[in-house]
């Protein structure tokens, strides 16, 4: 990959040919504010947030804007700033200021770009205060639509689109009316939406939040257990319960995408229903039991068919350890190879 | 309806890039957009569903709820607002009872404004559908609509 | 897969044969989606008019159960237009000769006949997959669940060696499999004729190698398929049987049938992780732990070994497979099941198993391994085939096929063709993921998708109670009018317990993969008299 | 037939019109003309004649210009001048016909004035009026003066000539001479045409497109759909020789849905083109093909800016392009290569070629060659359509053409350019008309819209208005336009209703920076200059707005109050009983009160009281209830 050395406010460094001057600055550890650009989304260019100068005439958006050789780019600029902060002034000044009960609170990307402009209550005084007012779209059993916290960067609109090519969302209406919205604007759950929640996990705020959203005290690195693909997960872990799964981004099966039984199907795992203890039929009855009855009955009903008046199924959802034993057992314990799983289903 | 809908639709299948021109075709038909005939088109044109709306919504044009036998267009131009076209609006709106963008309760007028039905020379003006009524006072718009009415 | 999935977004063109692969495998259709937003020519060949077919180039929608007469077909154009490699047949392939003379049945109007597909449609397919390389064939249950389901994936292959779509990048025949590790537990040798790594139980030299390796003598005679072993447990054959984590009564074909062998076993285990309609029957159940709960591998479709971590303690006192299945084998007094933990378990399978000979805990951190990895140096195989062929000859045979139709055909009686699919938002028979709330109210109940016509024809009302009955049983289900299903077919899945599908489905098991016919069995559907 | 044969044959029908011997009579029915009434001219003509057996031409034109003068009938008689008559009404139409056709009185009383050869006594000659001296009619050659349903009066006033010599021309000719005729763009940004056609013909691509923007959004411009209304061919000739230039087989015409008039009219000079062998396979026997569909414009005022107009075109939401991106010439429509131009650029190719470039650069400036085409309305005596060379001031246009202020009134701004333009105060009346010297200015050319304002408009209810219309038509998708303009919008509504803040004005002009510096697109770049020339040139009526709580123009409602003069009071009861609210009380004889509570200011009252009394007055500040 060819190299172009720029400068951005003062600092030199390089970056790809064809990457954006956004894309390299942050790559190079220089956050430049912006909240409608997502790595995995063509740059859309619309929050106007990450405008810069260039060569110290013209005023560009740093996400759209190609790197050349020998560039000058500042983000300090007077003209950049005032722009910058007005635009983000305007923003905030359009948001509800629900933060303390929002489930974005200190994870939010306009908190993030509102306090690295410098935002202050007298600079937001002085601006006509108005949230939109439309009803919360709860239909979906994971995660709700808030019209209000919407700042339209069109990351779920794009994300639908060009990764999920599903198409559920898209703009509604034009100008300051202008939403995110279904056919009519329906209910989500009355459009072809999949429920993969790829939206919800890039929303640079809360108007696409997750019903639950407990913080998790450590993430483990696993593997989905559902279909054949495979996708890398974390599970975020709280105590001794799952509460949440993310994509993870550095798998090279799923990059980072779930769908939504990846993402939200996890709730079995904590289900009361779950089995805690062995069974044993006594009296034609299923009733608990310990480990050792359970398994000496076992051993002893085993030790009597051995070969092939016994059979073992494995199974296509435990590992490749349990499998192993399992067929292990079979044939050198129950000397007979009638073993097979439900492969074929 | 259904009739109406797929003879109007009939020549589109696969046709994404006249989605305009179908949805005004489709309005012509119908009088406005109802949502299943929004669905029905993008079934015809392989377009989703919400890109469908997304475009129609966009549209000052379109309407997604049913109109007047007549529509009233109250200019908004500027050599008409210069000329109280303000008042004529209200005026306008005092005499039908609704409100810009709303429809009598007898399905007779749908009130509406434009951006500009370019008779500047001869502000203010509204258009009722074809006919454009120029020169106008507050006066004489109660005077042609309660005119047409008893009429 | 011979392929990677991510292989799959750089396909010129891809074929999706009998695979719904939006609802059974959202992530890695995004792959085909994505390829077919860059510019690939997506071929859709599938009875009904999946999701999929919104972003195919051309949809072949052909009679269930015709898919050997349609890709033969497409072969018989690939040949005829001399848009065959013929290159790449004469250095890798056999009996050529003897495949293109079996072509002869197969003209574009034969098959336009008997598949219901347009002969154009068929000869713009051939060229199309033959045309634009690489070329990728991704396939699932709706090529293997029928009784020819292995005259179908020769076929598969077929088309793949004749155009040279074989052993190359984005370029191969890939089979989707179906649940999360179903690739790992055929690895592991979870099937009745081979020991892990597909080493045949009847071959001396492997058996000597896993005798002398285990300790003892191992028998030589392959054992019963799956639906064998239900066969045998009705007749009484077998009389005890050790079921982990699978839920026959609902997933089996002819469940009747296979809840009558169930019953009729002296002694059932079943180890699960909930009480399941099949644990319901057991004589001892033993608690697993999930995934989350244990630490291991699994396999995915790719071939890729990925581990899986224990996130938190296993529920009450429930513990992972592989130590159960230890100290059950402890109690019996074996040798050799005293492992410390998974990846003691891992260091055998490596030791035995050529494929995963390389594959250790320490090279898994990261992004996994693609197996074949036979030693700790190398570095996995993302794509296969691309030298040689796992034959004796290293060389591909080119199997000539003859038309054999579905085992039962619709008639006056049962005048519907029923077949079955998966649900986005539930998993097999419902055991996890109707215990999710959120997935149960996205989707509650099953539903008999029907074509209005057909509905019509019927007198039903959508989302109707209405009665299904095949020739070995019935059941109650609501009715979904949907241009999905074409006229005089109706489509299922097999997620509902209270709508237990397979009741109806025909066991007629294809005679080589033991693989039951779930993709095509008669029916008859009924109003149900209001009372 | 050969272009010779098909002129040969216009020529003549053309003649036996003209100098058949038998009266002509033409009538303005374009949009204006109708809605003034012409239809119902036109129709007593035909009786008339009828009745009275009279053998004469009725022959429908399109807008002439002077709409003031609407309904507008010329009459020419063998052997007089022509004479054109003003706000002609069907009565006047059967007099006209009795004393002119019939005798020999022209009725000099209803005349506007004489044009052609001869004089009349008593009727100036049109051309040496000070509304019609100044100007100098080019792209409006034939508005007004052919049917333009009829393709042979085009074709009989040099049309299609131009075509047919770009045809023997080399495409780098033609190029070179639309860029030697200096000619700009005319939708308003005045980019110089020809160098936009050497991009569409230097363009790579075997694909390529010409569109026309016929989307005419300016609140207050209607000049694009006069000359399709009036001379629709020469539209179609300029896209044509335009298709040729840059390699195009393909054109589109993007015109807006509510000019039903111009649609047909243009569907029908299309189909005549196309049966002349102007459009279609082969033109005029070249190996060169063109067809040309109309797009009807579904109502998106930004869908003038071209990369939203190629984008309606294709179906999608019409929201610009975003920058750093290709030009159009590169990247337009369908993503090919795509000469965009407006009507007025295209309907001025034709002649360009046809007479040359020096020709059209001999008038205007250096920098602004040719005419430019205003429609000059608002508080003025003589709205219109006009065309004048560049370089001529604002004060000519508005005192001279426009005939000074309407009803007395006193001359505050005028307004050029729509809402992308700005308000230009008494102090600039002397600045001449072209792109750089109205940029300097603070406003734009833009589109050609040019309204007068007098003592009785309120700047800053101006400003709001035309924020109010941007807020309106912004498409939403960048945040300094979608949600500046809302913010400016807002703060000017709280200005207006008595509620501005000292700090506001500081904030407004702050906040019009961002949205110019910010906003994706021209119309959001330029949606704050209404608010800065206000700002600039009329700050003492936001201050009185703000500080004084008042509207010296008295139009900001909240800022009024309609009191009742007790010493003028006669108690003549109109006001009481045009009261909509009822908030007049008083009875016959009696002075009359006005209860400020209930008063809505809707000046039905004011309208009412007659004149003779005057006894109702409009205040501002508001009074208080126990004043009136």
């Amino acid at each position: 990959m060819k190299k172009v050395t720029l400068t951005i406010d003062g600092l030199q460094l390089r970056a790809d040919e064809g990457s954006t001057v956004l894309q390299a600055a942050l790559a190079n550890g220089l956050y430049i504010p912006n909240l409608c650009n997502h790595p995995d989304l063509v740059p859309a260019g619309l929050c106007r947030v990450c405008v810069v100068k260039v060569d110290d005439w013209k005023i560009s958006i740093s996400c759209k804007l190609p790197v050349k050789e020998g560039m000058v780019i500042s983000t300090e600029d007077p003209e950049v700033q005032r722009i910058r902060k007005s635009t983000v002034e305007l923003l905030v000044a359009n948001h509800p200021m629900t933060c303390l009960t929002c489930s974005r609170d200190a994870n939010c990307e306009l908190q993030r770009v509102a306090s690295y402009v410098g935002i202050t209550q007298e600079s937001l005084k002085r601006y006509r205060r108005s949230v939109r007012q439309l009803p919360i779209d709860s239909s979906n059993p994971f995660f709700d639509i808030d019209h209000s916290k919407c700042v339209l960067c069109g990351i779920c609109v794009r994300t639908c689109d060009e990764l999920q090519n599903i198409n559920a969302i898209d703009y509604v209406r034009r100008g300051v009316h202008t939403t995110v919205g279904t056919l009519g604007n329906k209910p989500i759950t009355q459009s072809c939406c999949e429920s993969c929640g790829e939206c919800v996990a890039r929303c640079p705020v809360a108007a696409l939040a997750p019903k639950e959203s407990p913080i998790s005290m450590r993430e483990v690195k696993s593997v989905c257990t559902y279909c054949g693909v495979g996708c890398g997960i974390l599970l975020g872990v709280r105590g001794e319960k799952v509460v949440g799964v993310r994509g993870d981004r550095d798998n090279p099966v799923n990059r980072g995408s779930l769908c939504v039984k990846g993402r939200y199907g996890f709730k079995f795992i904590n289900h009361p229903d779950r089995l805690t203890t062995p069974l044993v039929r006594k009296d034609g009855v299923l009733v608990p039991a310990s480990w050792d009855e359970a398994l000496e009955r076992v051993a002893a009903n085993f030790s009597e068919h051995k070969g092939e008046q016994f059979a073992a199924l494995a199974s296509a959802r435990i590992t490749n350890e349990d499998n192993y034993l399992i067929q292990k057992f079979t044939r050198a314990v129950m000397q007979t190879n009638n073993i097979d799983h439900c492969a074929r289903l | 309806m259904e009739e109406r809908l797929q003879t109007v639709l009939a020549p589109y299948k696969g046709k994404r890039d006249m989605l305009i021109p179908i949805l005004q075709q489709v309005q012509a038909a119908l009088g406005y957009l109802p949502d299943d005939a929004m669905a029905e088109i993008a079934r015809t044109t392989g377009l989703p569903e919400s890109r469908v709306y997304a475009v129609a919504s966009f549209y000052a044009q379109f309407r997604f709820t049913p109109r007047g036998k007549h529509t009233i267009m109250v200019c908004r131009g500027t050599a008409c607002h210069v000329r109280g076209a303000e008042k004529i609006l209200e005026e306008t709106e005092r005499t039908l009872g609704i409100v810009e963008g709303e429809t009598t309760k007898d399905l007779e007028y749908t009130l509406e404004t434009v951006a500009c039905i370019g008779c500047c020379a001869l502000a203010p003006c509204i258009m009722i559908d074809e006919d454009v009524e120029a020169k106008l006072t507050p006066k004489m718009v109660s005077e042609i609509i309660t005119g047409r009415n008893t009429a | 897969m011979t392929n990677s999935i991510a292989e799959i977004g750089e396909a010129a063109t891809i074929l999706a044969v009998g695979t719904n692969t939006t609802q059974a495998h959202p992530v890695l259709a995004l792959q085909v989606k994505k390829a077919a937003r860059n510019g690939a020519r997506l071929i859709v060949a599938n009875p009904k008019k999946i999701d999929l077919c919104r972003h195919a180039t051309l949809h072949l929608q052909h009679r269930p159960g015709t898919d050997v007469p349609l890709l033969m077909g497409m072969a018989r154009v690939i040949v005829d237009e001399g848009l065959a490699d013929m290159a790449f047949i004469q250095a890798r392939c056999e009996d050529y000769e003897a495949f293109v003379a079996s072509l002869a049945d197969f003209s574009p109007e034969r098959v336009a006949a008997i598949t219901g597909v347009p002969a154009e449609q068929i000869v713009a397919a051939a060229r199309m997959y033959a045309g634009y390389g690489p070329a990728s064939i991704l396939y699932c249950m709706g090529i293997t669940q029928h009784s020819h389901g292995t005259d179908n994936v020769w076929a598969v292959s077929n088309l793949a060696l004749l155009t040279g779509n074989l052993g190359k990048f984005a370029s191969g025949v890939n089979p989707l499999r179906g649940q999360n590790n179903v690739q790992g537990s055929c690895d592991m040798g979870g099937l009745p004729n081979v020991y892990p790594g597909y080493q045949q139980v009847n071959d001396p030299k492997v058996r000597e190698k896993f005798e002398s390796a285990w300790g003892l003598s191992l028998s030589p005679d392959p054992g019963l398929t799956l639906g064998e072993v239900f066969d045998r447990m009705y007749d009484g054959t077998i009389k005890s049987l050790y079921l982990v984590g699978e839920n026959p009564v609902l997933t089996e074909a002819n469940a009747n049938h296979a809840i009558a062998a169930l019953k009729n076993l002296d002694f059932l285990v079943v180890q699960d992780i909930f009480l399941t309609e099949t644990a319901l029957l057991a004589d001892v159940v033993l608690p697993a732990a999930t995934f989350a709960e244990k630490d291991g591998t699994f396999t995915n479709t790719e071939r890729r070994v990925q581990r899986v971590r224990q996130a938190i303690a296993p529920r009450g006192e429930a513990k992972p497979d592989w130590q159960i299945v230890a100290e059950l084998a402890g109690k019996m007094g074996a040798k050799g099941f005293d492992f410390s933990g998974p990846e003691e378990i891992m260091v055998e399978i490596a030791s035995l198993t050529p494929s995963y000979g390389g594959i250790s805990y320490p090279r898994l951190e990261g992004a996994g391994l693609q197996w074949p990895c036979p030693d700790k140096d190398h570095p996995g195989t993302p794509t296969l085939h691309v030298e040689r062929f796992g034959t004796a000859s290293g060389k591909a045979k080119m199997i000539p096929l003859a038309f054999r139709d579905a085992d039962e055909l619709p008639d006056g009686e049962y005048p519907l063709v029923l077949t079955t699919d998966r649900s986005l938002f539930h998993y097999h028979s419902g055991s996890m993921t109707r215990r999710v709330a959120g997935l149960e109210q996205l989707n509650s109940e099953e539903l008999l998708k029907i074509n209005p016509r057909d509905a019509k024809a019927l007198g039903l009302a959508d989302k109707e109670m209405v009665q299904v009955t095949s020739r070995r049983g019935t059941m109650t289900v609501r009715t979904s009018l949907s241009q999905v299903c074409p006229p005089g077919l109706v489509s299922m899945t097999f997620h509902f317990a209270e709508s237990p599908t397979n009741v109806l489905t025909n066991p007629a098991r294809d005679p080589v993969a033991k693989i039951p016919e779930t993709k095509v069995c008669a029916v008859r559907v009924d109003k149900i008299a209001q009372p | 037939m050969t272009f010779a044969e098909i002129q040969a044959q216009a020529n003549l029908e053309w003649e036996a019109l003209n100098n058949g011997g038998r009266p002509q009579i033409t009538v303005g029915t374009a949009t204006c003309g109708r809605s003034a009434g012409a239809m119902a001219v036109v129709k007593a003509f035909e009786e008339e004649l009828q009745a009275k057996g009279i053998d004469a031409a009725l022959v429908e034109v399109g807008c002439i210009g002077p709409c003031y003068a609407e309904p507008l009938v010329n009459i020419k008689k063998p052997g007089w001048a022509t004479v054109s008559y003003r706000n002609v009404t069907a009565e006047m139409a059967r007099e006209i016909v009795a004393a002119f056709l019939l005798g020999d009185d022209p009725l000099a009383k209803y005349a506007l004035g004489v044009f052609g050869e001869g004089e009349i006594a008593g009727i100036p000659n049109i051309l040496s009026t000070p509304a019609f001296k100044p100007q100098e009619r080019r792209v409006f050659r034939n508005c007004g003066t052919i049917d333009p349903t009829n393709i042979n009066h085009y074709i009989a006033n040099d049309g299609y000539i131009g075509l047919n010599k770009a045809l023997g021309m080399r495409q780098e000719e033609v190029v070179d001479v639309m860029k030697r005729s200096g000619l700009r763009g005319r939708g308003g940004g005045g980019f110089p045409a020809g160098r936009k056609w050497e991009a569409g013909l230097k363009a790579k691509g075997t694909q390529k497109y010409v569109v026309c923007n016929a989307d005419e959004g300016d609140p207050g411009a209607f000049m694009d759909r006069a000359v399709i209304e009036g001379d629709p061919h020469s539209v179609l000739e300029g896209m044509i020789i335009a298709g040729y230039t840059i390699g195009a087989d393909t054109g589109y015409i993007y015109v807006r849905a509510e000019y039903p008039l111009a649609i047909r009219r243009l569907e029908r000079a299309i189909q005549q083109a196309h049966e002349f062998g102007f459009l279609g396979q082969n033109i005029l026997g070249t190996n060169f093909s063109f067809e040309i569909r109309i797009f009807p414009g579904a109502g998106a005022f930004v869908c003038g800016e071209s990369t939203a107009l190629t984008l309606s075109i294709e179906g999608k939401r019409g929201m610009p392009r975003v920058a750093p991106r290709p030009r159009t010439t590169e990247v337009g429509l369908y993503d090919k290569p795509t000469l965009l131009n407006n009507v007025k650029t295209f309907s001025s190719a034709p002649m360009i070629i046809t007479r040359g470039a020096e020709w059209f650069a001999s008038v205007g400036t250096e920098k602004s060659t040719g005419t430019a085409i205003f429609a000059l309305t608002g508080k003025v005596q003589n709205c219109g359509l006009i065309e004048v060379p560049m370089g001529i001031t604002l004060r000519d246009i508005i005192y001279d053409i426009g005939g000074g202020i309407a009803d007395g009134g006193q001359f505050k701004a005028v307004q050029t350019g729509g809402p992308s333009g700005g308000c230009l105060p008494e102090s600039l009346l002397d600045t001449p008309i072209d792109y750089d010297s109205l940029d300097a200015a603070g406003s734009i050319m833009g589109s050609g819209g040019m309204v007068v304002m007098d003592e009785k408009t309120c700047m800053v209810d101006v400003a709001r208005y035309f924020l109010d219309f941007t807020e309106i038509e912004s498409c939403g998708q960048c945040v300094p336009c979608r949600l500046g303009t809302k913010q400016l919008l807002d703060i000017l509504k709280d200005i207006c209703s008595g509620r501005g803040k000292p700090e506001d004005m500081d904030l407004l002009y702050e906040l019009s920076h961002s949205v110019h510096g910010g906003s994706v697109c021209g119309l959001g770049q330029t949606a704050a200059n209404p608010v800065l020339t206000t700002l600039r040139y009329f700050r003492d009526e936001y201050e009185a707005h703000i500080n004084d709580r008042c509207c010296p123009a008295k139009v900001c409602k909240s800022l009024i109050s309609y009191v009742i003069d007790k010493e003028k009071c006669v108690g003549c009861t109109l006001c009481a009983k045009s009261c909509p609210v009822q908030a007049i009380s008083g009875e016959k004889k009696k002075i009359h009160s006005i209860d400020q509570a209930l008063c809505v200011q809707c000046g039905v009252c004011l309208e009412k009281c007659p004149k003779k009394f005057s006894a109702i007055a409009c205040v501002s500040p508001k009074v208080k209830q126990e004043e009136s």
